[in-house]
């Protein structure tokens, strides 16, 4: 690989960059793998790269049926935090965000990790116990969290609506550790740091089938031939329950399209992350200058990408019932994506009963903050063939057992998580 | 040149007679009505609009209409200041006011531009490759450093002040851009009688009619246009919108369009909406919304001077304004040299036509001969000047012969890009078209047809049969017309045109050749991405941010991908493109948000005596859409001494609360108890007529749902009452139950809700005050026991009666009729005096109903079983919903937290809701043994009570524990106990 | 006893009575009180109960009812039959006997407000909010959608072509409505009233 | 948007009805093995392409319906009240 470095960039600079080198290769698919991932996106390639750089496990193939980063990893509203209140989920999410404390230096590329804050807006006396005992679970987890009440929520952003609005704000929720990254920069980054570590990452290569034979997984069918490996693991967000029924696997998983929009870059006008859930609207503003806003589900099965108007028109509503100076912002884009929602809205990696087939899904909207650690503990349950402490908990089991991991409390219906 | 008029003697459709004044900058201009801002300073010799995004660079206009790049500006002020307007699609009005943006002090003089000095190390995707050293610093310096620089224009900083709608349509056929094809579809359709919709973003009707001569029909471009619009305004199932943009194509044809009703104005008239949403679902959609010129890549390609030729001739044909003095056109094709002579014949002054194809065509002749000189296989190399054009290095493709010549306005004809945007929304991929050298696309639906120079078909005459044709079809497959289908459709011819966009850049040649303007994206970062490994066009683009833009690449997008080709190789359609998403143009948040905004954000639902509680003083609490009154605050009183007051009152004699907002259900029918049956835990098949029970029901999954008392009213008549935040949910899983998984019950159900008003009656003063309430029934504890029902008349109003109760106290729940709301309160008020009647609020509800250790929404959260909230016992042995699941042993295990009473040792201390309880006091690395869910300051128990949920549930009553809040770093000392600390044994309730 | 003097939803409103000499074009009426049941057919009873009510079942269409009133069939087996306020105690007892084992009867006569808008504006005001098409040619005189507007349910009723509707909501979200309705016609110069007793 | 053709009240936004998941799984009988109860409640096809799903028609006649809507292309086949009954596939 070639390194980042001040003296890099003068020299590329002063030579009118003609010597960067591609960052990462166009290898030529092997006809065999220790490993192979399914689904080039933040997580399949941070997975490939914590194999290599951790387990030493370097043989290995990330397939990608087209560009890599354009699955969810590159179209999610970036927001990192680890505000969560089952201890579960909060050692879990504060992995990750330890692992993004660090992760421009390891991975020896910007992916601009901003610790601007993630503040949740709170409108009655209910939701602030609510999100109290969420707040200090956190803090009994040795996890940041502050909660702020009016006038704390106003210092931060000024331009909330405290004198009209029909849901008038009551204080927040804060995480200053929370924040967003660039999003594209993390599928580059963790492609770039494998591809040096000699993994191989072949895009436009769709998997079509998975080999099983005795129980045991054999390889891949994918649009460039079939590939044999010791090891497969499915890490396709959003397409989760299309490749696991390649190898006979039904999950509690309904697929999901989530909204985002962007608008006209602008002055700084938004210091943080701001999210108002009773109004299905939360908002950031990128380093570019938009503003990045998305809010529920569309709420029914979709493959789409795309979403619809009633969504849209809810988010916008509730982005002018906080926030109503943004009237006049225009927005340039909206898309959607792909969301593997599961039916308590955690996550599932795990092994599965095919041996040497793992998964890594589930991931519902919150799975981009979850990135670096969902990488890091798939890269350890398929190198070791057993889960790591911090996702033992998620797997399929716990939808028999009754061991659910519901945030939320609106149960197995996912259009309304 | 700034100051002198660059208005021609005539043409242009402006008005002459009527002059305003305007403002941009500081400086005052005047102009015409018809004018566009950009027009206006053209006119006026501007041409300096704005700065670009990352290297800060001096640019003007380089389009008209909303693909323009680069004139944008910050308009109006204070709270409807506007970032980032195209000043090309601003008409003009008496005292408009703009400034520049991105560009400090002064437009001209911009000290940002050092950004340009830098511009080496200012490449494509340098972001990723530095500030990370030391890393401590990205957040606090580099960060800030970039976000100041990036974004373009400022955002107001108050409440935007106007007033936005949305209007739903149903037209037959919409017509989507009223060009000379659209206004043709539009008419034969009108003709047909379908109703009909046709929009265009413009002001003016005519699209490209109005940038030339020519005839249709027999008619002069002019005349046929003033009678398309006439015909089609006059008629009634025609609907005409200005002004109008289309922004995008939804599932089910849905198509959102976006009015600028206002915008051409100083501000709304009274009662007039600033914008208008329109949501149209349209039996037929045709799309006629043209095509846009491309530009050409070349060094300097960016100065103010440089511009499309038809926004050339645009300006002289539309607007009466000379483009420059003196002009230098570049083209690949005949376009160029129809604006050479356009612009000729306005008067102005065109020096040569550098064209890239290598022969003379007819047209090209046509320049000759009017005394233009034609280089013919020439490009422009480079424009000259300094922060605008003076000049303009032309190259010979072949024979690299270099020849500089003066000029104001370089104008690029780079050949057509149907206007395929809104088309290729969905994700369909557009397909390459070597005859024209363009990108079309077929429509996804047979709902949809695109039509004229939007489907690559550029002679007039064809785009008006073409819309023709359209028109008809879609009125024939609505079975408004008969005639019969054309054997052949009109199909694009080819073109002459070269296939080039981007002029060579001999080895050594220094500057740049931009691609995407407003981003700053130049051919040469396009090859370094590539270099790179970024070559997906998907990948370049995010790298780059080529396209990503506020035009979304527009004129960008087809040129990037001429270059990516050429780095990469390969031939352009085989690079492939990114995906089209909507908006066409960008729209204002506002428009989308509509009408419902502040208060009016969601419908607020008052109950019956909503007016009376207004004048008892009381503060009102948001309960979903409801409002509730959250206590009556006397004079001098703040709002705990309220709730203290309140509550004491109910405990000592008599207090009255609106419980109106409870879900109400009425359910009949001879399976009417089985029913129940099944969505309750427990039974209902042996409930007397006459008698109230209180009721559970689970979710499916096992989890608790919903409670609330339900009477039977008589054999096959039950009265649900269910929780004012689960009412509509309720109702739908009644609904699927009966529906879905149990037709076969003779049982039928509907809402009450709003037929009933209720008041709870609590204090032990109740029934001496009901007594005197009603027209003579007996209430007494024999004739309406405790869970009893009955139903009388209070002052001639039927009335129901239900001996129950939330708040622990002796109390009774009186429904009237909606519309007798004030009569009851009233008359409550009026019995109660001698009792010193207290109405009471949710708070002091709350106080009441956790002093009796009652559950409520704080302790259904969802993850909460019935065994949990300790109602485990309830659960019969018969099947219900949700009996399966709660058997799992992760829902029954004996470690799950359940219900208990929580207090503190302390009465100073204090209790709060989400408090965890801890074994030891220390704030980090605790176990949290379960949480405190509700808490009050007890006037019963004289200090802070609470209900949570603890491991191990009733069975540690006594111990001592702590509930740690460390959000406070708060640690309160507590003692577990029963969570009923008022009346454990229920006396007062029957008494 | 007195009879029982029931207030509209919107008596806070205090509206006055239609002036008597009408200027505006379009206008916006409370109806006050009216009779309203809610008719659910019981299983495999919904031809009966149409049969005892002297109705046929054409989805979208609004019944007149001999004996007065009109029945809205608004699912299936299901009837919302409004009535003039003056004869609603003795329409539902007359329609609990007739449809006695047939259906079930609740009474809404509460639960509901009344509104009337006419004028030429009023299909293009309620387009701002109603997403089903009020054309003529879709939602005829006599026809009625049920459906949302502002987040609101509302019973649609088309009672004329000039146009006239009658929109019936929930009586908790009638303040809403109507002052949704007033601000979307404010650019109509819409004018309010209270109906007085004398209207029809 | 879609468009749903509600049987009852004819074609309608979806933005006047809540969806209700797969229509397609079928509820065990109540005292049926755990985890047949699991598989209903949680577990499913969720394929791309055609899918059978409940939306209940809550700003309109209240019917459950059952929707045959494709779920990579959003086109929607047929919709018909769910209280007919199991149709299969
Ligand atoms: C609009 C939106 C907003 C979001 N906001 C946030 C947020 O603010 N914070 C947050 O934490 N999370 C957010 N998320 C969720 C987050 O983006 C995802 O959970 C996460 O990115 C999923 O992991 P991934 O990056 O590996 O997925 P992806 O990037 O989707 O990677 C999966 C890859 O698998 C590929 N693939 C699929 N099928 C096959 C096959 N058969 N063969 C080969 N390859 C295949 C896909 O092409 C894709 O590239 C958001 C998501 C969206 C859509
Ligand atoms: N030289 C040029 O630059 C140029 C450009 C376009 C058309 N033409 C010529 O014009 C003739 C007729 O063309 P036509 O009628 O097909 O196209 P047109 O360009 O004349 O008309 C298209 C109209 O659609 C409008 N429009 C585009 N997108 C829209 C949207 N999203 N919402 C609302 N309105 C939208 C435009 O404002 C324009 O008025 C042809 O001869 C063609 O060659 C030339
Ligand atoms: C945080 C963020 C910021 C974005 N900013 C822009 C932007 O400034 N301009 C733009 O055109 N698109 C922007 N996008 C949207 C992308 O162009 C694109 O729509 C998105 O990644 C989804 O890809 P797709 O539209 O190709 O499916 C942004 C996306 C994200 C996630
Ligand atoms: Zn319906």
């Amino acid at each position: 690989m070639m390194k980042y470095s001040e003296l890099t960039l003068l020299r590329e600079g002063l030579r009118g960059h003609t010597g960067w080198r591609r960052a990462w290769r166009a290898p030529k698919l092997k006809p065999k793998y220790d490993v192979v991932i399914i689904g080039g996106g933040g997580h399949g390639l941070a997975a490939a790269y914590y194999l290599a750089k951790i387990h030493g496990v370097k043989n290995v193939a990330v397939l990608e049926k087209g560009w890599i980063g354009g699955g969810n990893v590159g179209r999610n509203t970036t927001i990192i935090r680890s505000n969560y209140m089952l201890p579960v989920n909060t050692r879990f999410y504060e992995h990750a965000l330890k692992l993004w404390e660090g992760l421009e230096q390891d991975l020896n590329f910007n992916v601009m990790v901003s610790q601007r804050g993630v503040l949740n807006l709170y409108h009655s006396d209910a939701q602030r116990d609510a999100f109290a005992r969420r707040g200090n679970a956190m803090r009994l987890a040795g996890v940041d969290a502050e909660l702020l009440d009016a006038d704390g929520v106003r210092k931060l952003v000024p331009g909330l609506d405290f004198e009209n609005a029909r849901f008038p704000i009551e204080g927040g929720l804060f995480q200053g550790r929370g924040g967003t990254v660039r999003h594209d920069a993390v599928a580059w980054g963790y492609a770039r740091a494998a591809d040096a570590h000699g993994v191989d990452i072949i895009q436009n290569c769709e998997v079509t089938g998975i080999d099983i034979a005795n129980g045991a997984v054999q390889g891949v069918e994918t649009t460039l031939g079939s590939i044999n490996a010791d090891k497969v693991a499915i890490s396709v967000a959003g397409h989760t329950s299309e490749v696991a029924r390649m190898a006979g696997i039904e999950l509690p998983i309904e697929s999901h399209v989530l909204q985002a929009f962007v608008t006209e870059g602008i002055k700084p006008l938004i210091d943080t992350v701001v999210t108002f859930g009773a109004g299905h609207f939360y908002v950031s503003q990128s380093d570019k200058g938009g503003l990045v806003f998305g809010g529920d589900l569309d709420g029914y099965n979709s493959y789409a990408q795309r979403g619809n108007f009633p969504m849209m028109h809810h988010v916008m509503a509730g982005g002018m019932a906080i926030l109503p100076q943004i009237g006049r912002l225009r927005l340039l884009r909206h898309w959607g994506g792909v969301m593997d929602m599961t039916m308590d809205g955690s996550p599932i990696i795990s092994k599965t009963n095919t041996s040497g087939l793992y998964l890594n899904g589930g991931w519902c909207y919150g799975g981009f903050k979850a990135t670096p650690a969902a990488g890091w503990c798939l890269a350890h349950t398929i190198a070791e063939d057993k889960p790591h402490d911090l996702n033992a908990a998620y797997t399929v089991d716990r939808f028999y057992t009754g061991d659910l991991l519901d945030e939320k409390g609106v149960g197995p219906n996912p259009w309304i998580q | 040149m700034a100051g002198s008029s660059f208005r021609l003697p005539s043409g242009g459709a402006i008005d002459r007679s009527s002059s305003l004044s305007f403002e941009f900058d500081g400086k005052s201009y005047r102009g015409f009505q018809g004018d566009t801002l950009a027009s206006a300073l053209m006119a006026n010799g501007v041409r300096l609009f704005g700065r670009s995004f990352k290297y800060h660079r001096p640019r003007g206009i380089i389009a008209l209409g909303s693909a323009e790049p680069n004139a944008l500006v910050e308009m109006r002020g204070d709270a409807r200041r506007e970032p980032n307007i195209q000043a090309t699609m601003v008409e003009l009005y008496d005292g408009l006011v703009a400034r520049s943006q991105n560009r400090f002090p002064s437009l001209r003089w911009d000290v940002m531009a050092v950004n340009q000095l830098a511009s080496p190390f200012l490449q494509a995707g340098f972001y990723y490759k530095t500030f990370m050293w030391p890393a401590s610093f990205w957040e606090p310096v580099y960060e800030k450093l970039i976000r100041r620089a990036a974004g373009l224009g400022r955002a107001a900083e108050a409440p935007d002040p106007d007033h936005y709608e949305h209007t739903h349509a149903h037209p037959d056929v919409l017509v989507i851009g009223a060009g000379a094809t659209g206004l043709s579809a539009a008419t034969k359709a009108a003709e047909t009688g379908a109703r009909v919709m046709v929009l265009d973003e413009h002001a003016a009707l005519g699209g490209w009619l109005n940038h030339e001569d020519g005839e249709i029909d027999g008619a002069p471009y002019k005349a046929w246009l003033d009678r398309q619009v006439s015909t089609l305004e006059t008629k009634e199932n025609v609907e005409v919108l200005k002004r109008t943009s289309a922004l995008g194509l939804y599932d089910d044809n849905m198509v959102l369009a976006l009015e600028r009703v206002s915008d051409h104005l100083p501000e709304p008239l009274a009662g007039c909406a600033r914008q208008r949403l329109w949501i149209i679902r349209p039996q037929k959609i045709i799309v006629a919304a043209g095509a846009i010129e491309r530009p050409l890549t070349f060094v300097n390609n960016d100065k103010p001077g440089v511009m499309l030729a038809s926004a050339a001739q645009g300006l002289a044909r539309c607007y009466g304004v000379a483009p420059g003095k003196r002009i230098i056109i570049a083209t690949n094709n005949d376009g160029g040299h129809r604006t050479a002579l356009t612009l000729q014949q306005a008067g102005i002054d065109v020096a040569a036509v550098a064209d890239a194809r290598e022969t003379l065509s007819l047209c090209a002749e046509e320049s000759q001969s009017a005394g233009i000189a034609v280089h013919t296989a020439t490009m422009p190399q480079k424009a000259l000047g300094g922060v605008e054009v003076s000049g303009v290095r032309l190259r010979g493709l072949t024979s690299e012969k270099t020849l500089d010549l003066d000029c104001d306005v370089i104008a690029m004809a780079g050949g057509l890009n149907p206007n395929i945007q809104l088309l290729s929304q969905g994700g369909k991929r557009p397909l390459w078209q070597e005859d024209i050298q363009a990108f079309t696309a077929e429509p996804s639906d047979d709902a949809i047809s695109t039509v004229g120079a939007c489907r690559g078909i550029y002679n007039l005459a064809a785009c008006v049969e073409d819309g023709r044709l359209a028109g008809e079809a879609a009125a024939r497959d609505l079975g408004l017309s008969s005639t019969a289908a054309p054997s052949v459709r009109i199909e694009p011819s080819a073109i002459d045109i070269a296939p080039v966009l981007e002029a060579p850049k001999p080895p050594g040649t220094r500057g740049k050749a931009f691609v995407d303007f407003q981003n700053d994206v130049t051919a040469g970062d396009i090859r370094l991405a590539v270099q790179e490994g970024y070559e997906s066009v998907e990948h370049l683009k995010r790298y780059t941010t080529l396209g990503m833009a506020t035009d979304q690449g527009k004129l960008a997008n087809v040129n990037g991908l001429a270059v990516l080709a050429d780095a990469r190789n390969e031939a352009l359609p085989d690079v492939g493109v990114t995906r089209f998403r909507p908006p066409y143009t960008p729209t204002s948040i506002g428009a989308f948000a509509g009408h419902h905004r502040g208060k009016t954000y969601q419908p607020i639902r008052r109950t019956a005596m909503h007016s009376a509680h207004e004048e008892c003083g009381a503060t009102f609490v948001e309960a979903g859409q409801w409002l509730r009154p959250r206590y009556y605050a006397r004079p001098g009183e703040d709002m705990l001494t309220a709730i203290k007051r309140e509550a004491t009152a109910v405990r000592a004699s008599l207090g009255v609360c609106d419980v109106s907002t409870l879900g109400k259900i009425d359910v009949f029918g001879p399976d009417a108890a089985e029913f129940l049956n099944r969505i309750y835990i427990n039974n209902w098949l042996k409930l007397p007529v006459g008698k109230a029970r209180y009721g559970v029901m689970l979710r499916e999954d096992g989890h608790l749902f919903d409670d609330g008392t339900t009477s039977r009213l008589s054999d096959d008549h039950f009265f649900v009452t269910c929780t004012t935040a689960n009412a509509g949910r309720v109702l739908a899983h009644m609904e699927h139950a009966s529906q879905v998984l149990f037709p076969e019950l003779d049982v039928v159900f509907c809402s009450a809700t709003e037929q009933w008003c209720g008041v709870a009656l609590a204090g032990p003063n109740s029934r001496a005050a009901l007594s005197k309430l009603v027209d003579g029934a007996d209430v007494s504890n024999d004739a309406l026991p405790f869970m009893g029902v009955t139903e009388t008349t209070i002052e001639g109003v039927p009335a129901r009666l239900f001996r129950i109760s939330f708040s622990g106290e002796l109390a009774y729940e009186i429904n009237v009729p909606w519309g007798a709301g004030n009569m009851l309160w009233r008359r409550i008020m009026e019995v109660g005096a001698e009792f010193d009647i207290t109405p009471y609020g949710t708070e002091a509800l709350s106080v009441l109903r956790i002093e009796k250790g009652h559950i409520a929404g704080s302790e259904i959260d969802g993850r909460t079983t019935a065994a949990d909230a300790g109602l485990g016992r309830m659960m019969a042995k018969k099947a219900f919903i949700g009996k399966a699941m709660a058997n799992r042993p992760g829902l029954t295990a004996a470690s799950r937290p359940a219900l208990v009473g929580v207090k503190p040792i302390s009465t100073h201390d204090r209790l709060r809701g989400g408090a965890h309880f801890v074994a030891a006091p220390k704030a980090r690395e605790q176990e949290s043994l379960g949480w405190v869910s509700s808490t009050a300051d007890s006037p019963a128990m004289k200090g802070w009570i609470g209900l949570g949920f603890l491991k191990g549930g009733t069975a540690r009553i006594g111990e001592r524990l702590f509930a740690t809040y460390p959000l406070k770093d708060e640690m309160v000392e507590i003692e577990i106990c029963s969570p009923i600390f008022v009346d454990p044994e229920g006396e007062r309730v029957r008494g | 006893m007195a009879k029982p003097i029931y207030s509209s939803p919107l008596s806070h409103l205090s509206l006055s009575p239609r002036p008597s000499e009408q200027t505006a074009e379009t206008s916006l009426a409370d109806l006050g009180r009216v009779g309203f049941f809610h008719v659910l057919a019981r299983k495999d009873k919904a031809a009966e109960t149409a049969v005892q009510m002297g109705v046929s079942i054409t989805p979208g269409q609004a019944a007149h009812l001999e004996g007065g009133g009109v029945a809205f069939p608004t699912a299936p087996g299901e009837w919302m039959i409004i009535c003039a306020a003056s004869t609603a105690n003795e329409e539902l007892s007359r329609w609990r006997v007739q449809l006695e084992g047939a259906a079930y009867i609740s009474d809404q006569s509460h639960g509901r407000a009344a509104l009337r808008l006419s004028g030429p504006y009023a299909a293009r005001l309620l387009a701002k909010e109603c997403t089903v098409d009020l054309h003529l040619s879709h939602l005829p005189t006599g026809s009625f959608a049920q459906t949302q507007l502002a987040g609101i349910g509302v019973l649609i009723h088309r009672i004329s072509d000039t146009p006239s509707f009658d929109l019936y909501c929930y009586s908790g979200f009638a303040d809403s409505f109507w002052h949704w309705l007033t601000d979307a016609g404010a650019e109509f110069g819409l004018q309010t009233y209270q109906k007085d007793q004398a209207d029809g | 948007m879609h468009r749903i053709p509600c049987p009852w009240c004819g074609a309608r936004d979806e933005s006047e009805f809540q969806y209700q998941g797969d229509a397609s799984v079928r509820r065990p009988n109540p005292e049926a093995e755990n985890s047949d109860m699991s598989d209903y409640v949680y577990f499913r096809e969720n394929p791309k392409g055609w899918h059978l799903e409940y939306w209940h028609h809550v700003g309109g006649c209240r019917q459950w319906l059952v929707v045959e809507r494709n779920t990579a292309t959003h086109e929607i086949k047929s919709a018909r009240l769910a209280r007919s009954g199991p149709e299969e596939r």
